[in-house]
């Protein structure tokens, strides 16, 4: 499943960078990750619990990044399996600066299987855009924060 | 299939509800008629702990008409709206969303307000109430909150309503002269979710004029959505060929649907124009007292 | 974890311990014995497993026992009174209204339900009235026939013989 | 009194009484003191290796006995088994998956909730494998060889040619006009209402395993189970299959499914009844499907429109393992049929069988093996052509048909066909449906911009598997049986090596039976399958039912009668030859008052039976068909499409069938409408499709959708009559036949509508979608 969109996110790209950097950050943003523990360079183990009303699942995965062009690009690599399901998703980040402003072009292939993916494909793509623009939301708080 | 264990609640009023909602938080499911959640539980997607089940709650059950406003209580079945004379002789657009839920047998047992706090983006009140223009009443612990629908869908299967509040109550403008509406859902087969639908809802002054005007869309975005854009076209305007076509492209590109199994999401947008524009037309046709 | 749910079915009161997950559908099957009410689809869209519950036709798949506790369900062994075939039953055999018979029960139940509440329906009503159970094997039109032998012999106005609606 | 009414009567059926009251015996409903339950753990992979699997917390449950893996059965050597097709397939993985829901793991409880609680509880590693989904890819040198168990390192099971290649060349390149086109028909599954289900009790003490299952063929299962598990000492006297009543098989209940072998090897274990259900996703996502044929397909023909020469070129998809249910000595069944109802001078057919990670099968979908991917294909070509041709396309069928006096045709890929009146079926069809007016009425809709369609199939069909010479089953011959026993009292039990599913044969056998011997059908009890007391049969499917096993029983009547002849001479002391037989009795020539009932004759046979001559009066047949039966029809569909959202709307459906002499014209009618309606399903809503990484895309009955009664149209039939000449009689067998026919009829019709847009082809399923992507590309729009 392809997955892609834009953002903009109201600040400078290499603290747009910085932030996309910062594991901590992350771990907050990204929808559902409760535990981001390094596993050395750029690679976490992931805690993932996954709410989608009341479709819960708890998920064990690995987070990394890899491909960085600073400030350019990077690409997210998140996979994961639980219960209801097993996902292997790739996003590519694409950092461009715009007045001051960043614009984030993303596009991901999620390989989703199991349960999830053939009884819940009808939403898997909203749900999919929906967590993307959640975690682009997070992003910007954080940048308020800083 | 066979669902898992859980604990089961059967309260006999509503501040028992509450409570049980209270003591036990995210971990309990809030049960009406079952016929969103049962599925979910079989597949064991969902596995809540606890299940509170509504339905020996007396009193949230009823279709009235009172202040100014539509009342429903939330544990009214789809096929009691279905066949109320209040809702067919008064509310076209509702008439015509109770008649295309699901099944015959599933309007028998799902709730209007189950499926509302369920918000599935395929769930057909959700587009309906929202070309609406109605509210839904939560009961919490600190009793009674009206929540405009434009702000109850909050995403794919997330509502407004905190842990501990249950929907009691659907409110709808009460229907005036003038007024007319319509659910139009295009679906691949009977008990199918849409492919897309779209509920109209409209108020026409004396001049013929759109007064008010809510269009509701269905199953093409991650919630229930309403299209503000493809209202503001019309609004004050007459519902002319022109201004209908321009209405429908508008809510067309207001929607934000996702390919799958019913069609690639090019085709489900051009839907919601092609749907818009013929409910469009029957509602207005309805308002001026035709069928 | 038991609750103990106590339920009218077909004029008899059952009573019994269940799991609060236990489905209608299998407390009438496994608990009580009554094996007519089948299971088709487990996801709510074939209507196999379709009993009357305080009267309305619904799903025993999509339900719990402790949900229908202190309530009256009628299943497909509750149409014959008296060893006298329901009207329904006698239209679905002379309308050969059945081939397999597994959709069957909830077929019936279903149209018992829809004349309760429209007694004499159109074809377009019957239809409608069972979109809700799906058959594999009749083609729907020998069904929408004995449906509508069985409402005009409900109704005392038989239609003429060898009349195929 | 009860009469004998015998053969092309509406009797009402038998088996009814128990089904209007709930009382059918469906295999869910046998309930075993001390049954234990199964639950199956499925792979959400569509290709991976497993790591590991563990069972720990399964176990902990209480009431979990066991977990059962494939490593546990290959010690028994069940880990793999036989298919009909010369292929093996898994019956639980050693360590790899081919197809999402394969089976992986059992686990066996004291109930069916805990049951289902283990299997969520079992825990499963897997190493992701490539996935190959495409049969074209799957063909491909660099793809991924999907059975490493196999000695051929490809994904490429057998190439199946039958025809003149070289003439049909030669055909094609001297024709005025060729077309060709890409049809694809998708897969497909049967979904009977009833999902699959077993429960095996082994009694250890006898020795005997006593297997209730939903089955079509319960004597060949048997067999199976007796070659697959006989080292483990279970001999085919000690194994007892039954098949109780059976909701809907349309073929999916014919092959042997890994949870049947699971329950057997899980009683014999524990010495305990075991009950094995399959859920509908299960049922729909790992059992046998249908179709899955990529075909390219070229016609020949002369400018004047007559047909000259066919060529299909088709890859078959049969998922991981080759496990088609197919008793034919083809690989590709009967899909040499394609010529259809036309007189070709040469034609070419060749398909390639391909593994890839789906499930396996390939059954038939309510029809003989294949019969209907090559009707579909050859009617959709025809109106191809005669749209091409600019020809009328009921012109171009008459024109082309394979003329009344031709018969028994020999058509250019093998077969004779028995009889046919093709030209009869189409005129009462368009007759029937007024097709004149039609054309006209979709002639002045053109010009308003209106889009209204007409589409025909004029099929013809291939059943009543087999004849020895064509078909056998792991050897055993395609012929069926039939025993009769006449009791002294005149009443009868009659025994078929067949099981009905819904087609109601305890009527038309005992139909049959009043119609040969003048027994009133409702003294004639009909029973089929218990291997203990049936003869030997090879089942129900490819609407050999009537072809096959009716001829059995009208062969054993007949032997009953022969003997009645002789007990009648005996006690009217005449000669035989001057006997005469008028249903019910036989009569001394020119006395008709000398006569003897068949109740009066059966009560001599056991009272007063002559010298010389054995007591009793009782018959078994065992029936080859000497060929096939060749039933035809003419399909006539009109269709609406809304422009705005691509809907198809069937306004009318004439149906207009010939399957030979009826038994009951009642059921007959019956088949034809739910045949209509599995022809109507995958033209307009069915389909299993696979995304990219296998998952399986409509694998609930929320995605395959069955039509209900709103999308079903009200279907209008009526028949023509041409008997079989070969089949005792005359009768040629009709459960299919609409499966067969209607898919096409209703794809023309919708191409019919949009043709003159440019539109020549839309795959089936059609869908909303589809048309609306069409009629954009032609620049149609609301």
């Amino acid at each position: 499943m392809k997955v892609e969109g834009t953002y903009t996110l109201p600040a400078p790209r290499d603290k747009v960078w910085a932030l996309l950097n910062d594991p901590g950050v992350l771990a907050r943003a990204t929808p559902g990750v409760k535990k981001l523990e390094p596993q050395g360079d750029d690679m976490f183990k992931a805690t993932i619990e996954l709410g989608i009303g009341p479709v819960k699942g708890a998920y064990d995965g690995k987070v990394s990044i890899t491909d960085k062009v600073p400030p350019e690009r990077m690409t997210l690599r998140v996979e994961g399996g639980g219960k209801p399901g097993t996902i292997r998703a790739t996003g590519e980040l694409r950092l461009e600066e715009s007045e001051g402003k960043t614009v984030v072009n993303y596009t991901g292939d999620a390989q989703i299987t199991g349960l999830i993916a053939s009884v819940g494909h009808r939403l898997i793509g909203g749900v999919a855009k929906q967590m993307a623009s959640e975690f682009f939301k997070a992003l910007e708080r954080e940048l308020q924060k800083r | 299939m066979i669902p898992g264990s859980f604990e089961y609640f059967s309260p006999q009023t509503l501040p028992e509800a509450v409570t049980l909602l209270q003591r036990y938080g995210e971990d309990a499911k809030v049960l009406a008629g079952g016929h969103s959640l049962i599925p979910l539980m079989k597949l064991r997607l969902a596995a809540p702990r606890y299940l509170v089940d509504l339905s020996r709650i007396d009193g949230l059950t009823y279709i009235r008409e009172s202040e100014g406003f539509l009342r429903v209580g939330a544990l009214t079945r789809h096929g009691d709206i279905e066949t109320s004379d209040v809702i067919r002789s008064g509310y076209p657009l509702l008439a015509d969303a109770a008649r295309v839920i699901a099944d015959p047998l599933v309007r028998n047992m799902g709730t209007v307000g189950g499926s509302l706090a369920h918000a599935d983006p395929a769930g057909d009140w959700g587009a309906a109430l929202l070309a609406a223009g109605a509210h839904v009443v939560a009961t919490g612990p600190r009793g009674g909150r009206t929540i405009p629908l434009d702000e109850f869908f909050v995403g794919t299967f997330t509502t407004a309503l905190q842990p501990d509040e249950i929907l009691t109550e659907i409110g709808i403008p009460q229907s005036q002269k003038n007024s007319g509406g319509a659910y139009l859902k295009l679906e691949r087969k009977v008990g199918d979710f849409a492919i897309a639908a779209v509920g109209v809802g409209l108020l026409l002054s004396s001049t013929g004029a759109c007064e008010q005007v809510g269009i509701g869309l269905c199953n093409v975005g991650p919630t229930s959505l309403r299209a503000g854009q493809a209202e503001q076209v019309l609004r004050g305007k007459k519902p002319d060929d022109a201004t209908i076509a321009r209405a429908a492209e508008t809510a067309a590109t207001e929607s934000d649907p996702a390919d799958d199994l019913r069609g690639p999401a090019d085709y489900k947008r051009d839907m919601v124009r092609v749907l818009t524009a013929r409910a469009l037309r029957l509602a207005v046709g309805r308002a001026k007292g035709g069928a | 974890m038991g609750n103990r749910v106590k339920i009218t079915i077909n004029g008899s009161v059952h009573e019994a311990e269940v799991e609060p997950r236990l489905l209608l559908v299998h407390f009438l099957r496994e608990v009580v014995g009554l094996t007519g009410t089948h299971i088709g689809c487990d996801t709510t869209n074939c209507g196999a497993c379709t009993v009357l519950l305080d009267g309305r036709a619904v799903k025993s798949c999509t339900m719990f026992a402790v949900q229908a506790d202190g309530r009256t369900v009628m299943t497909v062994e509750g149409l014959a009174q008296n060893g006298q075939l329901h009207p329904i039953q006698e239209g679905f055999h002379q309308k050969h209204g059945l081939q397999c018979g597994f959709c069957t029960p909830g077929m019936m139940i279903t149209a018992f339900a829809l004349l309760q509440r429209v007694p004499n329906p159109t074809e377009e009503q019957i239809r409608w009235g069972i979109s809700g159970n799906l058959c594999r094997c009749t083609g729907y039109v020998n069904i929408v026939a004995a449906i509508k032998d069985a409402a005009d012999k409900m109704r005392g106005t038989p239609a003429p013989a060898g009349e195929r609606s | 009194m009860a009469v004998a009414h015998g053969m092309g009567h509406s009797v009402k059926r038998k088996e009814d009484a128990r089904f209007i009251r709930g009382k059918g015996n469906y295999i869910d409903d046998l309930k075993l003191p001390g049954m234990l339950y199964l639950d199956i753990v499925r792979s959400p992979y569509a290709h991976a290796k497993i790591t590991a699997i563990r069972a720990e917390k399964a176990l902990a449950i209480p009431g979990v006995l066991a977990v059962i893996t494939g490593r546990d059965l290959d010690k028994y050597g069940l880990a793999w088994m036989p298919t009909l097709m010369s292929d093996r397939q898994m019956v639980l993985p050693i360590d790899t998956v081919l197809y999402q829901a394969q089976e992986v793991a059992a686990v066996l409880a004291t109930q069916r909730y805990i049951a289902a609680d283990g299997a969520a509880a079992v825990e499963v590693d897997y190493e992701p494998l490539p996935v190959v989904v495409d049969p074209k890819k799957a063909l491909r040198p660099d793809a991924p060889v999907l059975r490493e168990d196999r000695e051929q390192k490809t994904n490429h099971i057998w190439h199946w040619e039958v025809g003149d290649r070289d003439a049909t060349a030669r055909a094609l390149e001297q024709a005025d006009v060729t077309v060709e086109e890409d049809l694809y028909i998708p897969r497909i599954h049967v979904a009977s209402i009833e999902t699959c289900g077993c429960v095996a009790q082994w009694d250890s003490v006898d020795g005997k395993l006593t297997l209730w299952m939903t089955t079509q063929a319960p004597h060949a299962i048997r067999t199976v189970v007796a070659l697959v598990a006989g080292h483990l000492g279970l001999a085919e006297h000690k194994i007892r299959v039954v098949s109780p009543d059976i909701g809907g098989g349309f073929g999916g209940k014919v092959p042997v499914y890994p949870g049947y072998v699971v329950a057997v090897a899980a009683s014999v274990l524990t010495g305990k009844p075991v009950k094995w259900i399959e859920d509908r996703m299960e049922n729909i996502q790992a059992d046998s499907f249908a179709r899955d044929y990529h075909i390219t397909a070229e016609l020949g023909a002369k400018r004047d429109g007559t047909l000259t020469a066919l060529r299909f070129k088709t890859i078959a998809d049969h998922g991981a393992f080759d496990a088609a249910a197919n008793p034919s000595k083809f690989p590709a069944g009967l899909f040499s049929i394609c010529t259809g109802s036309y007189d070709f001078q040469s034609a070419f057919v060749e398909v390639d069988g391909a593994y890839t990670n789906k499930p396996p099968g390939g059954i038939a979908y309510r029809c003989s093996f294949r019969v209907t991917e090559a009707s579909y294909a050859i009617e959709r070509m025809a109106d191809i052509m005669a749209h091409e041709l600019k020809m009328d396309p009921a012109e171009f069928r008459l024109k082309n048909f394979i003329r009344p006096e031709a018969f028994p045709y020999k058509s250019p890929l093998g077969w004779t066909y028995d009889s046919g009146n093709y030209q009869g079926a189409l005129k009462k069809a368009m007759e029937m449906i007024g097709y004149t007016a039609l054309r006209r009425e979709q002639a002045e809709k053109r010009t308003r911009g209106e889009l209204m369609g007409i589409g025909i199939s004029s099929f013809t069909e291939i059943v009543g598997a087999g004849p020895s010479h064509s078909f056998d089953i792991l050897g055993l011959k395609m012929f069926d049986s039939a025993e009769i026993r006449v009791h002294p009292t005149g009443k009868a039990v009659a025994r078929f090596g067949t099981k009905s599913q819904g087609q109601g044969h305890e009527t038309t056998y005992a139909q049959v039976i009043a119609h040969e011997l003048g027994i009133p059908e409702d003294d004639i009890a009909v029973e089929e399958g218990d291997t203990d007391t049936a003869p030997y049969g090879l089942g129900t499917y490819a609407s050999r039912s009537t072809p096959v096993a009716a001829a059995a029983g009208a062969v054993a009547a007949r032997k009953i009668r022969d003997k009645a002849r002789k007990i009648a001479a005996h006690l009217l002391e005449a000669s035989e030859s001057d006997l005469e037989w008028e249903r019910g009795k036989f009569f001394v020539k020119g006395s008709p008052q000398r006569a003897k009932t068949i109740q009066e004759i059966a009560f001599a046979a056991y009272t007063n039976h002559p010298q010389g001559l054995e007591a009793g009066l009782e018959a078994v047949a065992y029936y080859d068909p000497p060929n096939l039966t060749f039933p035809f029809g003419s399909y006539i569909c009109v269709v609406d499409i809304d422009k705005g959202t691509g809907e198809v709307k069937i306004r009318r459906f004439v149906a207009v069938d010939d399957c030979g002499n009826i038994i009951n014209p009642m059921i007959v009618e019956g088949q034809v409408h739910g045949g209509l309606t599995m022809g109507l399903a995958p033209a307009l809503y069915e389909e299993i499709t696979y995304d990219d990484d296998g998952n399986i895309r409509g694998g609930s009955f929320m995605d395959y959708l069955l039509p209900t009664s709103m999308e079903t149209p009200r279907w209008e039939t009526a028949n023509t009559v041409t008997p079989s000449p070969h089949h005792p009689l005359g009768a040629k067998g009709v459960g299919e036949s609409a499966t067969v026919g209607a898919p096409a009829a209703i794809a023309n019709a919708v191409i019919d509508a949009m043709w003159h847009l440019g539109v020549r082809h839309i795959d089936i399923p059609i869908t909303p979608w589809k048309v609306w992507k069409v009629l954009r590309q032609n620049g149609v729009t609301e």
